[in-house]
């Protein structure tokens, strides 16, 4: 899948609406007043904020979702121990990630049944393996809504499901953390596991889109 | 009546706003932020519950016009003079075992398939029972294990393990009339928040919410 | 799960700001705003129960934030041109009659001294009934006589006039054990949002809420 | 009781904050612009906001409530008509009052008992008697909390009520109004009715004080 996270490939963000807006500019003095706070009192090294801001902005992200994905599709075994012990599962692909405090699990799709994961309490999200969510994941509208309405939510989100369809919405509220596993598309049965992986898109791994070339989701991967 | 943070169908929201190809971090002080809660979480000087608590103590109107990180900011702005972390030459508390799992003394309650019922959330401090489940049934579909308990651990009263459990309800059983058809919401809930419920679910439940 | 504007027992505010010799508007557009409103309703173009469903329906981050003037003008951008008022040529309903009081067909369902329980709060649309009362068990200390229903009112369902009651709540019976001692709430319930509720009040509740 | 709302006498309040603030400007922006909109189509005249606005800045207001809860101090068969048919007893006044659609109902303290008034739901107060409402009543912490820790808010307002009091709130959610009547303060009983006047200030007939001389709540009438 196309990296996600390739916006300028440098350090630093100048969006446009940092400098001329007075509320961005006041959050991030705040901010530059508390590192430099916490770094007098030797409670963090700026270098271990430079280097967990690297490994979040350019390894940690959704290609290893897709690439879970891609092997379970692909082999049988290693798809039943990623639904029974997402953690021993993952740990056979050594894949670059975050702090695995918090466990894995991953829901499966299936003909009839549709899987979708919010945080209603917070933006809890796979992090360590999936890196930072989206705002939209995070912001009031989705955690309030998707559980009350999810096939509306779905809907805006271009993803139209059969009535007969089972919508199954996780709500992490604890210290477990979802990851759904896309159906294979139809038409995909002689790809190869890297042509796999191209198919498999963040929004499929969170259940608001489903799995398939990217033209098909032109507008949100 | 529950606090702004528990939004789980809370209604009066709109339209969900995406961005395509949405960066990483929108502002550099987003990253800086980040970092900084991973590496004091990292030296122990703050647990998770602890944190989020911090967050939901934000002034409610504050709190829906606040972006994900201004939030975190303000968490760590509010709870690191509270656990004395400013203070020179404190040092963090000891750390205790690796993340969330722990051993529970006694067994376990529920079994998959049981029938619960959630109790009123409690009206005061840190908990991870979201209002919109209060006092309704569902069905037990995993046991996960023992894990710190939120409750507590927030406020500085110990670690105090519980099972968790993976409940679903279906959607008619928690928004009534106007559920969507088809559909359910698996909450994840510690057993303090949970009692036995004698009646099974009805047949129409277990068709929405199987 | 209630809407942002139903705040009776919301937790998370914080100090009441007063200010010293306040004026009766901030600004002079608020001024306008307030009388606007009053002109448009007296015209008949707007009925109150419109007016507030348009309040309620603002963003609930903006409601939170917004000055009282603010939501009113929010509303009125809102709901005027939902009721064709800003159609050139267009003409108010023919006014009906005056207030909010009204015959009600039926007798009236509980008396005074009545133990009546609140249902579930509806889902959807305008109501009066706030979310803090839901589910819970209180007497009647009043009957109030026939008002205009505004759930339906609200969405032009028409005026369906209801018996209105005072309903006495006891702290503890709305708050549990966070309760304070000696404290009730009362209520002006219409009565489709009653049912009757054979449990009388314990002692404990005859007590706090006397 | 003093007049609140002498803060200049003119209409016109240009208020420090209304220029320099750009969400005001925005705000009074959209209000000028819909006024215009509604003159334009006929539907409101400005004169009739004129003088809607004039009346409840300069006529309708607390004195009113002041003139009725001296009233029933000073007669008990007036006072019995208050609190048993409050829109008969009003009348007898001939006060300047708004529009009467709904209903005023006086609830009265005594020796034990304490009532709060406050609109959960949105900011309903008696305002054809009262005139409008401060800014404190129609906040968010205030609706929020008084139905759930009146005798904390009540602490807030520097008013401490014995444990032994039962603390009655009023939730205003239907059309219904309701206003406080105080109790007499001890040290009054050879007061005039216009002496006794001066002993109710708004907060009092909305339940956050007791009546009593200015002196005693300096920071807010």
């Amino acid at each position: 899948m196309a990296h996600e996270h390739d916006h300028d490939g440098e350090h630093g963000h100048d969006h446009a609406h940092e400098p001329s807006d007075p509320e961005a500019a006041r959050l991030a003095l705040r901010a530059e007043a508390l590192e430099a706070l916490l770094v007098e009192r030797g409670i963090v090294r700026r270098e271990s904020i430079d280097a967990i801001v690297a490994r979040y902005e350019n390894e940690i992200g959704p290609l290893n979702g897709a690439k879970l994905v891609a092997r379970a599709w692909s082999d049988p075994e290693f798809k039943r121990r990623l639904l029974t012990d997402a953690r021993a599962a993952i740990a056979e692909l050594s894949l670059p990630m975050g702090e695995t405090a918090t466990p894995i699990v991953v829901v499966e799709n299936s003909p009839g049944v549709h899987n979708v994961v919010v945080c209603t309490l917070c933006s809890c999200y796979p992090s360590s393996l999936l890196g930072l969510p989206p705002r939209w994941y995070k912001s009031p509208p989705y955690r309030a809504r998707v559980v009350r309405e999810p096939r509306a939510v779905l809907r805006e989100f271009g993803l139209e499901l059969p009535e007969s369809t089972d919508v199954r919405v996780w709500d992490s509220s604890a210290e477990l953390r979802y990851m759904v596993l896309p159906e294979r598309p139809p038409g995909s049965e002689r790809a190869s596991e890297a042509e796999l992986v191209e198919l498999v898109s963040r929004d499929s791994l969170i259940g608001v889109a489903l799995a398939g070339p990217p033209a098909e989701a032109p507008r949100e991967r | 009546m529950s606090a702004v943070h528990d939004l789980g169908g809370r209604p009066g929201f709109g339209r969900i706003e995406r961005e395509a190809r949405e960066p990483v971090f929108h502002a550099r002080w987003e990253s800086r932020v980040m970092g900084m809660v991973y590496a004091i979480r990292r030296a122990n000087w703050l647990n998770l519950d602890a944190f989020r608590h911090g967050i939901e103590r934000m002034d409610p109107a504050r709190y829906l016009a606040a972006s994900y990180y201004e939030r975190w900011l303000a968490s760590l702005e509010r709870t690191l003079p509270e656990v004395g972390a400013l203070t020179p030459g404190a040092a963090p508390p000891p750390a205790g075992p690796y993340g969330f799992e722990r051993e529970v003394g006694a067994p376990a309650r529920f079994a998959v398939g049981s029938t619960v019922r959630v109790r009123a959330r409690k009206p005061v401090g840190h908990t991870r029972l979201p209002g919109y489940a209060s006092g309704k049934r569902g069905t037990v579909v995993s046991v996960r294990g023992g894990y710190v308990f939120p409750d507590t651990n927030a406020h500085g009263l110990g670690e105090q393990p519980q099972h968790l459990y993976s409940v679903r309800f279906s959607a008619r059983e928690l928004w009534g009339e106007s559920a969507e058809p088809r559909t359910s919401v698996c909450i994840d809930l510690f057993e303090p928040y949970l009692e036995a419920d004698p009646v099974p679910s009805s047949a129409e439940e277990t068709r929405d919410g199987a």
